[in-house]
């Protein structure tokens, strides 16, 4: 079938679905069948809808707390969870290995295996599709609070179809998101109409009134990705599900540093992706925000690590993001025991509590910088349409083919790769290398000058040099890579 | 010039510290092969016999290194490069971890030289020299 | 000598003095000897210098991170200076034990040598006139940053007179600061005499070319103090020591919690400072400002107070204050270990390193709470002026006697204690009660509305509930007391 | 209508606890008599014996309970109030102790009720019913 931005009609989607049902054995079981899984997903309780929990939440005004966090073995997963409730969390996660992630699932087979056996993880995460929807079911009756699949899954069908059917109300990811920064070698046209299926799987849903809540992942590599990037690629996603018949979608942000930035990249996120499910017709739609903690690489003391939480969570309630997704102070080290992840969500909870009725006034340099990610957003967003005749789909691919848009630090070959960012004088992340990135001059020109003013301060050549120095930057407790003799 | 093999092996797709490995060994004057992300034992194997590489430098990010390492000196002597120097950093194992308990599983396997969490490439520049006799 | 807010001439100061240091024994140390203390004050480097140290971070823009800390044994003591300096400090403190502050030096010695012997400590902090010039030189020349006492004593003459014959270059306290909140019955006109005798020493000093640093406590009772009274309070103490001949003065301030009334309460405490010492005449004065960490209870959870600790450090780095005094995770249980302290010290120093280049633009909302608290302010001033018939040190003791001048949840009997606090809907400090504080019925009105709309929307009436429910709320991870069950 | 007096010992000047036990204690019906902070042992004890109170509440805050405490039982006894109930409570010691220890040390002390930091003073308010057969 020939990509478009386009809902697949129930027989396209039946269709495809025999398939992907067959591609592990978990595939075979019988709550997959479609009645059962709406009956069952039914008798879900409000509060653990994560779609219906996140629009109180925004009602509220409270920013939801939700940690990472996966094992590979079902009981440690549901104790893991269980710990994770009690330290606070609104929202449990269930982080999904990496050979789930690449659809290997008899790797992780044996690494679940192996795990069991030698009572100690060799998995990154909980093999969901391995377990089935029986050991799915078992993990959301174990909890009080709405469950959501998160991994990074180029195809992420079948696991898709079992976390739903075992009362999961959330998944995260995207044809783009899930695809350029997760993988190398993965056409991005058969991401998206992976995500496709997925979407229309929960439009299927939709249609029979269960609320699902879909997350396109924002951070992308999580290493200085410019704003304006990560929310045009959230908007596309934004509408490629509502095509599919998504109604409930949290659009995702990855924190860059510069409160004001963040702040700005959130509002006009959330601005941005109504202005464009309007302006394409979308109607009834949900939709709310979230926050990453710092996604970059993270301080190895654990003080800084907890600094470095709190500071992320700071600025995700002056955002007024509706969800924060949490780190713990094993970031830099490895998977985090149970009770750093829990301790991670205690002083996210307890930052978001002291700034919940608090905001940052829009002054003139957060319009300014909304501003500013709004044009470049828009400029990203005519581009892709503009070559893609029309179809946002045929346009995401070709605008990755062409490096109109592009992905900085990307593993992926259908990423150009040509873009490099680097911090301003006060940390604001702005592109020193566009490569084909479709701006303007007018907007190239502001990002040079302001890296220009950073290097000038540092009496240095404006270079790649800068970026490397701003990756590790925030890992050696400075926002800003600056060389040790900082020159006047 | 010496010619280093790089890449991170598995399912790991982390390719942000890869780009700077790659960028580091560069300015330091080593002819570096980036087989990128996602590579197998054989990418790597095969890229170091192409390139009659001195060093074989694993990175492994998202914690499976432990499963993905193993056998990878036997594939190297079954391959003719049995005296190639094996490296592997970055966070190879799961979880926060003893490390010297980790350590041994590595030497265990045939690694050369094996780097906790959080060790920027530079550091390892010192071992590189003195490894190649330089 | 009858109060007045005049130079103690050099007679008065050097006749004083012989009284002083009869005070306890170590008061005879040859070491005490004018010229000989400034001849070794002559001989501190630069660096250990915290006049200039300051003068140097406010041109750089940095904030300096300094902890709280100090045991009873001397070795110890040092140990934790040092330990204090690895983990980052930038300056160090001497917190001075509860009996030297309350001149008993002959239970600190008791305290010091069942310290000594138990190997445990029986004081809660170093008892700085038991050990003498000798002993706090031994500590400034163990360390290689500037030390400063920091106490909470009503007479600190003879404490100050041995510090600074030590080389420490800082001494925390004023009149009013080190009385009302340390004391319940040192009347005013005594502790402002004696401070400035403390202040006529510094004088002394600088008239031979020796910057020293003095620095009012900002905070007072840590307990929702209105920012308008602490910045009174602050310019009243920092005009009563430029008047002595100190040049070098950083002015306090404790965190309230509201981030934008926090960052409106240092800008407006510096401008305002400034702007009277102007106005006064004083020149060539030297201002910096000093933020507090939360000086309230703290929550029990470490990692809470780890968050707790974080926050307080954004809302200090973005008011741009020139030093940070901060907390350590044990503050709720009692005097930290050095690790524990050490770790507040990184976390902090991280935090305002993530947010050195930044700033928040002083947008509508800010420059209103400027603009509040200096009116406030102004109308504290004026009215201790007027009740002083123009001497400052004579309007303080009235105001304070007539209520006008009323620091809430002080122990001190000449503190009116009529003035309650309460958090407005966005948890900004305003006053529920003002007793008879110097304040228009325009500001009375202001507060009022603010407090209404906040019980309003809890459903409640304006009542001391609100204070008391207030003090509790960030020690349970709220900043606002609200019910548990929120009315709308 | 019971009799309960309060107040911080020793060179202490904590006030805020102190008026919010009054405050709190207020409201739940008892008398109470407040001698405020910086009381001696014999401030607290005389205010005892001319209210002829119940218990005596001692707050500790700064460090010093221990030292500020010793004796204190034996003055009681002294003074002819020998059987007053006699609680502590705040931050009754000098830094994190072993809470077990640090109550024996005050129980030896003659102290009925000893209370770790962060007890509000609504947590004891059934020890005071207990105790007065309320
Ligand atoms: C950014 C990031 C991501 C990005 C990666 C984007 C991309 N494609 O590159 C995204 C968000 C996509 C991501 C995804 C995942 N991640 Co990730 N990620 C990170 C993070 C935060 C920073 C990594 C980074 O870029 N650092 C900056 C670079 C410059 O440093 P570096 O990678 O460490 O490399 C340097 C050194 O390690 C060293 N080095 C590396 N290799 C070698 C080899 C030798 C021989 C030597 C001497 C040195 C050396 O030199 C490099 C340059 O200085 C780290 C945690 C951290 N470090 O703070 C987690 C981390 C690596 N991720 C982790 C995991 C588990 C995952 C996921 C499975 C998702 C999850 N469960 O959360 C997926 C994995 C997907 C996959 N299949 O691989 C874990 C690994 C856990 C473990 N080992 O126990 C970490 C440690 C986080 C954690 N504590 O849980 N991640
Ligand atoms: C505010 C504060 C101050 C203010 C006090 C203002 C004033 N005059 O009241 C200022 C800044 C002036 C101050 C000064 C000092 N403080 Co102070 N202060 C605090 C702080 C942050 C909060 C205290 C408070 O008001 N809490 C709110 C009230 C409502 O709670 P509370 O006091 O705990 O009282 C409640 C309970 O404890 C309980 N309770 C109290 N007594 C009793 C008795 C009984 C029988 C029962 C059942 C219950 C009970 O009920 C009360 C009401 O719920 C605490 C640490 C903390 N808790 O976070 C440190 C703390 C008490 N201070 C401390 C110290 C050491 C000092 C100083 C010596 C300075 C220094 N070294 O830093 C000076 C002491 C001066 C002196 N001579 O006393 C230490 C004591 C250390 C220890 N025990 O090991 C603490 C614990 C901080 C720390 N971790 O170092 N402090």
């Amino acid at each position: 079938m020939k990509l478009a931005n386009k809902k697949l009609t129930e027989e396209e989607f039946l269709e495809q679905r025999k398939e992907v049902l067959k591609a592990w054995p978990t595939g075979n079981d019988e709550a997959l069948d479609l009645d059962k899984a709406v009956a069952y997903l039914r008798s879900v309780p409000e509060e653990k809808n994560l779609a219906l929990v996140l629009n109180k939440a925004k009602a509220n005004n409270d920013t939801l707390i939700q940690p990472r966090g996966g094992v590979p073995v079902l009981d440690e997963h549901i104790k893991l969870l269980n710990y994770l409730e009690a330290s606070g969390a609104d929202v449990l996660p269930t982080t999904i290995d990496s050979y789930t992630r690449q659809n290997r699932y008899q790797e992780a087979q044996k690494g679940l295996e192996e795990s069991e056996n030698k009572k100690r993880a060799l998995l990154n995460g909980f093999p969901a599709v391995n377990h089935g929807v029986a050991g799915c079911k078992k993990v959301f009756e174990s909890i009080n609070k709405p469950v959501q699949a998160r991994h990074g899954t180029p195809d992420a069908r079948l696991l898709s179809e079992i976390i739903h059917a075992s009362g999961w109300t959330s998944n995260e990811g995207g044809g783009i998101s899930y695809n350029i920064p997760y993988a190398k070698s993965v056409p991005l046209e058969v991401t998206i109409k992976n995500w496709q299926y997925i979407d229309r799987l929960v439009g299927y849903y939709e249609e029979r009134g269960i609320k699902i809540n879909r997350e396109p992942f924002g951070p992308l590599t999580g290493t200085l990705v410019p704003p304006s990037i990560s929310n045009a690629i959230m908007i596309i996603e934004a509408l490629l599900a509502a095509e599919q018949g998504v109604k409930n979608i949290t659009v995702g942000y990855g924190m860059g540093g510069n409160l004001i930035q963040d702040v700005a990249a959130v509002h006009s996120l959330y601005e941005q992706t109504i202005e464009y499910l309007d302006m394409f017709g979308y109607k009834d739609m949900e939709i709310t925000t979230v926050f990453h903690q710092w996604m970059g690489g993270f301080p190895s003391d654990e003080a800084e690590a907890m600094a470095l939480i709190s500071y992320s969570s700071s600025v995700a309630a002056l955002s007024k993001a509706n969800k924060l997704i949490t780190k713990s102070t094993h970031e830099s080290v490895g998977i985090p025991t149970m009770e750093a992840n829990g301790l991670g969500v205690k002083a996210s909870k307890f930052i978001v509590n002291m700034l919940k009725d608090q905001k940052i006034s829009k002054g003139e340099d957060l319009i300014e910088e909304m501003n500013q990610i709004k044009k470049e957003v828009k400029s990203l967003l005519d581009t892709v349409l503009k070559v893609g005749e029309g179809d946002l789909a045929v346009g995401a691919v070709r605008a990755f083919e062409q490096g109109l848009l592009d992905i900085p630090f990307a593993p992926s070959k259908f990423n150009a790769g040509k873009v490099f960012p680097a911090r301003d004088n006060e940390g604001r992340i702005r592109i020193l290398e566009f490569g084909s990135l479709a701006m303007s001059e007018e907007i190239k020109e502001f990002h040079y000058k302001k890296i220009k003013a950073r290097a000038d301060s540092e009496g240095r050549e404006v270079s790649f040099q800068l970026s490397v120095d701003d990756i590790y930057s925030v890992s050696k407790g400075k926002l800003i890579g600056r060389p040790l003799t900082k020159i006047k | 010039m010496k010619t280093i093999v790089i890449g991170v092996i598995g399912a790991d797709v982390h390719a942000v510290g890869n780009k700077i490995i790659e960028y580091t060994l560069t300015k330091s004057g080593y002819n570096v092969v980036n087989i990128g992300v996602l590579s197998s034992q054989e990418d790597f194997i095969n890229a170091a016999i192409e390139t009659n590489a001195d060093i074989i430098m694993v990175s492994s990010l998202y914690g499976h290194g432990e499963i993905d390492c193993r056998g990878m000196r036997d594939k190297c002597i079954e391959s003719g490069i049995e005296n190639i120097l094996l490296y592997v950093g970055g966070n190879i194992v799961v979880g926060k971890q003893d490390f010297t308990e980790v350590k041994k599983r590595f030497i265990e396997m045939g690694f050369n030289r094996i780097y906790p969490p959080g060790t920027p490439i530079d550091e390892a520049l010192k071992d590189i020299h003195a490894d190649l006799g330089e």
